[in-house]
């Protein structure tokens, strides 16, 4: 249904370009690649500036507390050829930190504040990172798993 | 030509200025209501079988049943409180309840001066009519189904 | 030399045309704006932690809580990325898909409605507000009729739709159909076809296509940018690959042009209404969905085309019959994010102008 | 219909009569009048707001008032009843003194400014020579109540309303006047009584209709309404001057605008519309109701205009008077004046 992009050739060009940085991230969606935080403001650059894949858009940007780890989610889109790849961000679960790409897409600016504010993950190089839907003197990160449901 | 469009403008007011007016005069003039309308509950005490799928599929927990087995191990309900004050409308309920006890009316003014007030208590609040004495035809088997599932 | 010193204005959160609880604080250097920033989380009611302890099947009427001007569009998409998560898309029966998109549309209807209405209140043209709303309740009334509610509707389901519709219903749209033309003429008479009107818009907040594309503007903003991008055409979900419609783009990006695209785009749903309509297949309306969800561990991100943007749905699913994570992308939140880059060197009336014709909904930004 | 004349001179024979010297007597019935011209714009305000609420619900496809009264009509009176018995709020940051008085002045010169209006024949409060130069000077005045208001209310949208205003009615009373004075020019007095005589046989309105549109729009920005409403501003500063001010504070800026308006629409009504004259040799009105019915034609032109535009922006109101109103309204001027001296030199 939905065209994705040929992970294969994708991560190949990212490991020759920026060492060894990306890999396949098998799950059910098959458009997966799994991306060191160190190098993924250089790869989300090339990502949006390589003509081959074009992706223009950032489309959504999530986090998700897992069991074992965090994951921050990038979900991307090519306008011109309509495919789509997910760049998968896996963080520690005692120092969620990942660098910031509002460099490479302003439209992160919001997002990674949301996740910041529900999910307690640290944008390293974010100009503006303070809470942005809870008042700023809340404690704790609501979307956390182990965050206490009652007041 | 700067202006046509200005009075064009001023030709829709006046047009609209004899026309029909189709706001509704409240209170006298009631609203059609269709068929399908939430406004607030009915429960038909006689056709409810306490089996409590109203309150397990409510998002909110809004529904608290009250019930006790009779001396055929039957279960009777003997109370139907309904947290309305965080109600969704979203009518789950309505369409989960297998024997059509509970159902919707055309009850929408519902404002209240304090929250507590919205609050509903159907089991208390039920006035008998004939046509619930009768008890559904296929209540048994729904009755069967809903525990089977 | 006179002394002079910038004004500090916060604008909102009761502010009137902020559409809500949204606040701005101002810098203003006379009346023109040096410096906007955007202060969210007023209406902040947790829906992605809510939808953790709700299943699959309960979190569809929080979804009319979101954007509250377009409850059926976010009905649709939440329950078409569970279905897509379940791997059911195939599933659903014709007549529910039809059904699907003709709601959707005529809640695309009242949605751009309203956002005339208010794009008309925040300029003062308090009489083309009530035309507006007059449409919107009409489309309302179908969706009232259908659903039982007129803004909240819950009337998606995960394999299909609650209810029915019968002859009735389709002769009232039909007259809805045939009225709604005239009424978006009017819309041009009495507001977008005025020259104040377009002197209070044109040029007003312009965004470029390079600007739409970095923040992540779409939806009817970023076609107004000239980005050609529909998601009923370009990723047809439901059976949008059936109906003949055209995409309106604009160049300019401006105020003006993004309240054009609303106006283009009512005709366009109006096109699509009348194609569905016609060819509605007799048939069930539920797909044969087990009573407890319980989707394949994994994940699903899916977006629609909604009135204000792409709305988008990341569930991640553990196999059990709650959602594990449910994020909601949501189009007004990120757009509302060009609002401070916009706003610099404008008016405060201008700026006002900007932020309506954007047409953010706080429920939607705060979730 | 001379019965005002006929009342007031059998009001002045009865005083006289009870033994009060004619100085005195003049005093007590120019006080009398002075009650009933303010009760009169009072009673005038009833119907402009009842037309108002009616003629903008009608635009908009609504009923408008309709429970108090033969078709809402009460509406008004009781809204005034209800505002007396609200809370009087003085912000605790505001210049005290200043934001009282300034609702009560903004008051006051929408009713001084009605003095000098003849609603008929005879029928005026002081029938000054230079009529029409008092009723500008009065107008202009009007500003300042409301850059009291803006300013005492310590409010940062009423600061912005009252500059607002200011800008705004300042650069407009230019076109106002200049288009004012075409009419003079041609009547040949500042007297209204006798402008009013010199349009027997056509209305200004033929000769000078460049005027009155430049009139129209200007006083359309003068008494703030709209589409030229910035100062208030309902959008980007919820009310402008007046955001701090209820009850009935607020209340009587409400009908020092109403007030205004009838005013302005008098005025016109004189300078351009003949004033009590029947059209036609229709005279089966007395020229009072001519006189009304005119006014009332001219208010429904306000109203109409103000529910059917969207707002002007500021630069483009400033633009508009600066660029363009006020040069058109000089050459009027210069036209009207070759005119006269053209047609002195064809009649002689």
């Amino acid at each position: 249904m939905d065209k994705i992009v040929d992970r294969e050739a994708l991560v190949g060009e990212l490991n020759q370009k920026f060492g060894n940085c990306a890999e396949i991230f098998e799950d059910n969606t098959n458009q997966s690649i799994k991306v060191m935080p160190e190098k993924l403001v250089d790869v989300m650059t090339e990502l949006r500036d390589n003509p081959k894949y074009d992706f223009k858009v950032l489309v959504n940007l999530n986090s998700v507390d897992y069991p074992e780890n965090f994951t921050v989610v990038y979900h991307l889109n090519s306008l011109t050829y309509l495919h789509k790849a997910t760049v998968k961000v896996v963080l520690d679960k005692a120092n969620p930190q990942v660098p910031s790409i509002t460099s490479v897409w302003k439209a992160a600016n919001v997002q990674e504040r949301e996740a910041y504010d529900l999910m307690g993950i640290v944008f390293t190089g974010h100009p503006n990172l303070k809470r942005i839907l809870l008042a700023d003197d809340w404690v704790g990160h609501p979307l956390r798993k182990d965050y206490n449901l009652q007041a | 030509m700067f202006g046509r469009g200005l009075i064009k403008g001023l030709g829709i007011t006046l047009g609209h200025l004899f026309e029909k007016k189709i706001t509704e005069q409240y209170p006298e003039e009631r609203p059609v209501l269709p068929a399908r309308f939430k406004g607030s509950f009915t429960l038909k005490v006689p056709k409810c079988i306490a089996c409590g799928l109203c309150a397990n599929t409510c998002p909110n927990s809004v529904i608290k049943i009250e019930s006790e087995k009779d001396e055929n191990n039957k279960k009777k309900l003997t109370g139907y409180k309904m947290m309305a004050e965080r109600c969704l409308y979203c009518g789950f309920c309505v369409e989960a309840c297998p024997t059509k006890a509970l159902m919707w009316n055309h009850d929408y003014e519902r404002a209240k001066f304090s929250r507590e007030e919205v609050n509903l208590d159907l089991f208390g609040s039920y006035v008998p009519s004939p046509e619930d004495d009768q008890p559904a035809k296929s209540a048994k088997e729904d009755e069967e189904s809903a525990q089977a599932s | 030399m006179l002394k002079t010193q910038e004004l500090t204005l916060n604008l909102g959160p009761h502010h009137p045309s902020t559409h809500g609880v949204f606040r701005c604080v101002l810098n203003l250097d006379g009346e023109y704006i040096t410096k906007a920033v955007n202060h969210t989380g007023y209406l902040h009611r947790g829906l992605e932690k809510l939808a953790e302890s709700r299943t699959y099947t309960q979190f569809i009427p929080y979804n009319g809580r979101l954007d509250y001007c377009s409850g059926m569009l976010n009905e649709l998409t939440y329950v078409t990325a569970v279905e897509k998560l379940m791997g059911i898309t195939e599933e659903i029966p014709e007549r529910a898909e039809y059904i699907r998109v003709i709601m959707s549309e005529v809640q695309r209807l009242a949605n751009h409605a309203i956002y005339f209405a208010s794009m008309a209140l925040d300029t003062a043209g308090a009489t083309a507000w009530f035309y507006g709303f007059r449409d919107r309740e009409k489309c309302l009334d179908l969706i009232e009729m259908a659903s039982g509610q007129r803004m909240m509707p819950n009337y998606m389901r995960i394999g299909g739709v609650s209810d029915d519709l019968d002859e009735n219903w389709f002769k009232l749209l039909k007259e809805l159909v045939d009225y709604m033309p005239s009424a978006v003429d009017e819309y041009e008479g009495i507001l977008t076809g005025n020259e104040i009107f377009q002197a209070r818009t044109v040029g007003v907040g312009p965004v470029s296509k390079e600007m739409a594309l970095d923040y992540g503007i779409t939806g009817p903003n970023a076609r107004a940018s000239g980005i050609d991008t529909d998601l009923r055409r370009d990723e047809p979900y439901s059976v949008y690959d059936r109906f003949k419609f055209n995409v309106p783009v604009r160049k300019n990006g401006d105020s003006f042009d993004r309240v054009m695209i609303r106006i283009d785009e009512m005709r366009e749903s109006i096109k699509i209404i009348e194609q569905a309509m016609k060819d509605v297949p007799e048939g069930p309306i539920m797909a044969k969905v087990p009573k407890v969800l319980k989707p394949p561990v994994g994940e699903v991100y899916h977006r629609i085309e909604n009135a204000k943007g792409h709305l988008g749905f990341h569930l991640v699913s553990d196999g059990s019959t709650k959602p594990y994570r449910n994020h909601i992308y949501s189009p007004c939140f990120v757009n509302l994010g060009i609002f401070p880059e916009m706003a610099e060197g404008l008016h405060l009336m201008d700026a006002v102008v900007a932020l309506a014709s954007v047409d953010i909904v706080l429920g939607e930004v705060d979730r | 219909m001379q019965i005002f004349i006929d009342l007031a001179n059998w009001l002045r024979a009865w005083i006289l009569g009870m033994g009060i010297s004619t100085t005195a007597t003049e005093l007590i019935l120019t006080a009398v009048w002075t009650l009933v011209v303010i009760l009169f714009v009072l009673i005038n305000l009833i119907v402009l707001v009842w037309i108002e609420r009616k003629s903008s619900a009608f635009m908009q496809q609504r009923r408008g008032p309709n429970r108090l009264g033969p078709a809402g009509f009460l509406q008004f009176p009781v809204d005034i009843v209800k505002v007396l018995g609200k809370e009087d709020i003085t912000p605790a940051a505001a210049d005290k003194f200043i934001y009282k008085i300034a609702s009560t002045c903004a008051f006051v010169t929408a009713i001084v400014a009605i003095a000098v209006i003849p609603f008929g024949p005879g029928m005026v409060l002081e029938n000054l020579n230079i009529g029409i130069f008092y009723f500008i000077a009065i107008g202009s005045t009007a500003t300042l109540s409301l850059l009291m208001a803006g300013i005492a209310s310590n409010n940062k949208y009423s600061f912005i309303g009252g500059m607002r205003t200011v800008a705004q009615m300042i650069s407009y009373e230019i076109p106002m006047v200049f288009s004012l004075l075409g009419v003079v020019m041609l009547a040949g007095s500042l007297n209204l009584t006798d402008i009013v005589a010199s349009q027997k046989n056509m209305w200004f309105i033929v000769p000078q209709c460049i005027a009155f549109i430049i009139y129209f729009i200007s006083t359309v920005a003068e008494t703030n309404r709209g589409p030229f409403d910035l100062a208030e501003g309902e959008q980007e500063l919820v009310a402008g001057y007046f955001v701090e001010y209820g009850g009935i504070r607020w209340a009587i800026f409400m009908i020092a605008e109403y007030g205004n308006l009838v005013a302005v629409c008098a005025i016109a009504t004189i300078m351009f519309l003949g004033g009590w004259n029947a059209p036609f040799g229709l005279t089966f009105l007395p020229p009072f109701l001519w006189f009304m019915l005119k006014v009332y034609c001219m208010i429904f032109l306000f109203m109409w205009v103000k529910w059917t535009y969207p707002r002007i922006r500021i630069d483009h109101l400033m633009h508009f008077g600066w660029k363009f109103l006020i040069p058109v309204s000089l050459a009027n001027i210069v036209v009207t004046g070759i005119g006269i001296y053209v047609y002195r030199m064809i009649t002689g």
